[in-house]
């Protein structure tokens, strides 16, 4: 069958250029692709739109990148955490647009399913409505939002085989999974690489048809926003 | 008057046995601190998980199992991981009983601003757009008045909306009101030692008062 | 938690009634809901409308409610293999509406999900497209297709738990998982019932919201329509 | 002219190294039995299945693991099971690198009609509406006249159609033939020791014919 391995994050990325649509997986700081982020730093691309539900936060995740400003457009639900961004974004150098957290995921499930557009009813009535279509369905408004179309979807998942078949660890399932289907070229860095026949067919979350390259990655820090125990 | 965690702990009793509930950031997350015994109820977290359980130990503490306030969470036996898509597929397919969430102002026809305060506070909608648009039904959770002194409760919405017509039920330190389907909202019972003339002071939309209005009851 | 658990079939199936629309999981006899079809032929229900991939044969599956008349329309992508359905459908016994097998799929995830409607390339120029909306994105034609509104999902499922998640096995997936998502009521039958807790919360198929009465299931015939092994 | 298992040898030469293929019933499911061995391919199945392997030993056989034609198959090892949504998803999103499936008649505008025969055959159409309106690539194995010795390659289908415009290439036992933009058939291979003529008179739609057609090369 396939082999899609690569030996690490440089390696999967090395075709990122100068104003790329990326997407990249996770929410928060949980289930990001650390590797690739750290990779996209190093090579310092720039002018980049991100397609992710959160923008990390000042020195961590997608943060990294804004310090060194290489977004140059974010599509996200939640910004909040994150200094840096709000200075960008304050004084114009980021641009920014901010859709329903639903919506984000729809449209990335909607580029992994080939639909070119979806209805949803989140936003109506709103800003977020604004130049958009809407149709009432059985006396209920929706929204037509377009289905994402980005040159790379970035996820990260817990364990992986060459074949490119995915399995997600708790709730760094999140977006990982729906972006895994709406990037033309897909990559996935996993923190555990087996061989084919190392995962059950019946538990992978997804199938590696989706996916073109993948790695297992290394030093995860795995950083908690907010830790929370019980006393 | 209530404080935040009696604003919650009234909050609770809204919630029926079986329910699949939904809680937002703040005064909704104190809400599950006190669900009745007897009563069944599944947390769902938006992020991609149902049977959200309470705050993990310091040695069960995983980093990648977090709510959708990004806290550090446990499941419960019968939980169930599912991704972000999936995740918004069943909160618009209407299978959550009940969205309980904060907001900065409420309209008398049922509005709810609670996402983006224009030049001040851009954070983001988060999945709010989402479940106000969805919910089957929804309740509010806030305080009757903001830093200022200014009602909360509005003719209309000021600040950028989250959603229309959506909230059913708002309980705040002063006040448990409805919304009503033609507008206004209704009084249906006070906060212990509040006059109903505090409740009116406080309230600048449409408020209907029938009868009697009960103080709220705690057991 | 939730309790979802109901003693077996009849006690599962009770208030489907005459005229309701039943979806049914299942692709050929792999996967169907053994048991809840031999509970609606004792039930001798009538006028159902089935939404199934197909149709069974003659003596199993759907074609034992078939045998007994109780479907007045079905709604299929293949319909092979079935003498009997055939008959009925010349004989305008039976109202068949054939739609193309991702339509179908898609028509139970977009109830499962809240979409009103989605759009699909499959039919476009062929006489599944009569009296339907085309719409053109980015060059490419496309139907308006309507998310299905069925008060009954019937499924079956390898294991399940009393909350209702449910995991299946294999291709026996295939349509149960969409139109477990996709019923008003959605019942499931399952060869394994454990306590909560006894599935693995990542391994989950169908998350229990969706699935409203669990039985374990008993005396799984698991006919197969073509055996074919290698010599 | 060849036999239906050699359809399907000379189709697998089609198959590029890396490919995701999905194989239709009849004609093209032989093809799996030709691929070069220097060559990867991953078989789709649409009720669910990526990695089909070979059918199992008596002993392996498992009533829940079957391919789209109901046959009892195996899994290779990197194999992953899906539900029919997503299975559609991946075929609609373009996933699959190519698709061989029969036909009862294919138009020179490439238009295909292979599910339903009115009055006489009325069995749906499965998957292939799906596959055919979003494959890459779609070659069709199918015998180049019917029963009646009526061409199956015509001007227009006369038969419901299956999907537009789509089919790019066709083997019969006759001949391979490209469908080209503009319309008709551009004839590039010949069969073994069929002639030009023979294929001609096989042929009622627009056939273009440019130099030497050369014999099928088989190793």
């Amino acid at each position: 069958m396939m082999n899609k391995k690569v030996k690490d994050a440089e390696s999967a990325i090395f075709d990122i250029k100068d104003g790329d649509t990326l997407m990249l997986g996770g929410f928060g700081l949980c289930g990001i692709p650390e590797n690739c982020i750290s990779a996209l730093v190093k090579m310092g691309v720039k002018n980049l739109t991100c397609i992710s539900n959160n923008a990390g936060v000042d020195d961590f995740g997608i943060g990294l990148m804004l310090q060194q400003k290489q977004v140059k457009k974010m599509i996200a639900s939640y910004v909040g955490e994150n200094a840096e961004f709000e200075r960008q974004l304050l004084t114009g150098e980021l641009d920014v647009e901010l859709i329903p957290q639903g919506t984000l995921a729809f449209r990335c499930m909607a580029a992994g399913y080939g639909m070119p557009a979806i209805y949803t009813p989140a936003g109506v009535g709103t800003e977020v409505a604004i130049g958009k279509e809407i149709r009432n369905f059985n006396g209920k408004d929706y929204l037509l939002e377009m289905a994402f179309n980005a040159s790379f979807a970035i996820v990260k998942a817990w364990k992986g085989d060459t074949e490119g078949n995915l399995i997600y660890k708790a709730t760094a399932r999140n977006f990982n999974a729906a972006m895994a289907m709406a990037g033309k070229i897909t990559i996935a860095e996993v923190e555990e690489l087996v061989e084919p026949g190392g995962l059950d067919p019946n538990e992978i979350h997804t199938p590696g048809i989706y996916v073109h390259r993948i790695f297992q990655g290394s030093n995860y820090e795995k950083r908690i926003e907010k830790k929370t125990i019980t006393k | 008057m209530l404080d935040k965690e009696g604003i919650a702990k009234r909050i609770a009793q809204e919630i029926q046995n079986n329910y699949y509930v939904n809680l937002g950031i703040g005064i909704p997350t104190l809400v599950a601190n006190y669900i009745p015994k007897n009563i069944n109820v599944c947390f769902q977290s938006e992020n991609g998980l149902l049977g959200m359980g309470p705050f993990p130990s310091e040695d069960a503490v995983d980093a990648d199992l977090i709510n959708a306030g990004k806290q550090t969470i446990t499941m419960l036996p019968g939980a169930s991981i599912f991704d972000s898509a999936m995740s918004f597929g069943m909160i618009h397919a209407q299978k959550i009983d009940l969205t309980i969430l904060g907001a900065m102002e409420v309209s008398e026809m049922g509005d709810i601003a609670n996402w983006k305060i224009p030049g001040k506070m851009v954070k983001g909608m988060g999945g709010a757009m989402d479940l106000v648009a969805s919910a089957k039904n929804i309740i509010v959770a806030m305080q009757h008045v903001n830093k200022e002194g200014e009602s909360k409760l509005l003719p209309k919405c000021s600040l950028p909306l989250t959603g229309i017509r959506c909230v059913k039920k708002i309980v705040t330190e002063l006040a448990v009101l409805a919304v009503l389907p033609e507008g206004g909202f209704k009084l249906l019972e006070r906060a212990p030692g509040v006059s109903v003339e505090t409740i009116k002071k406080a309230t600048l939309g449409k408020l209907v008062i029938e009868g009697d209005i009960p103080e709220m009851a705690f057991n």
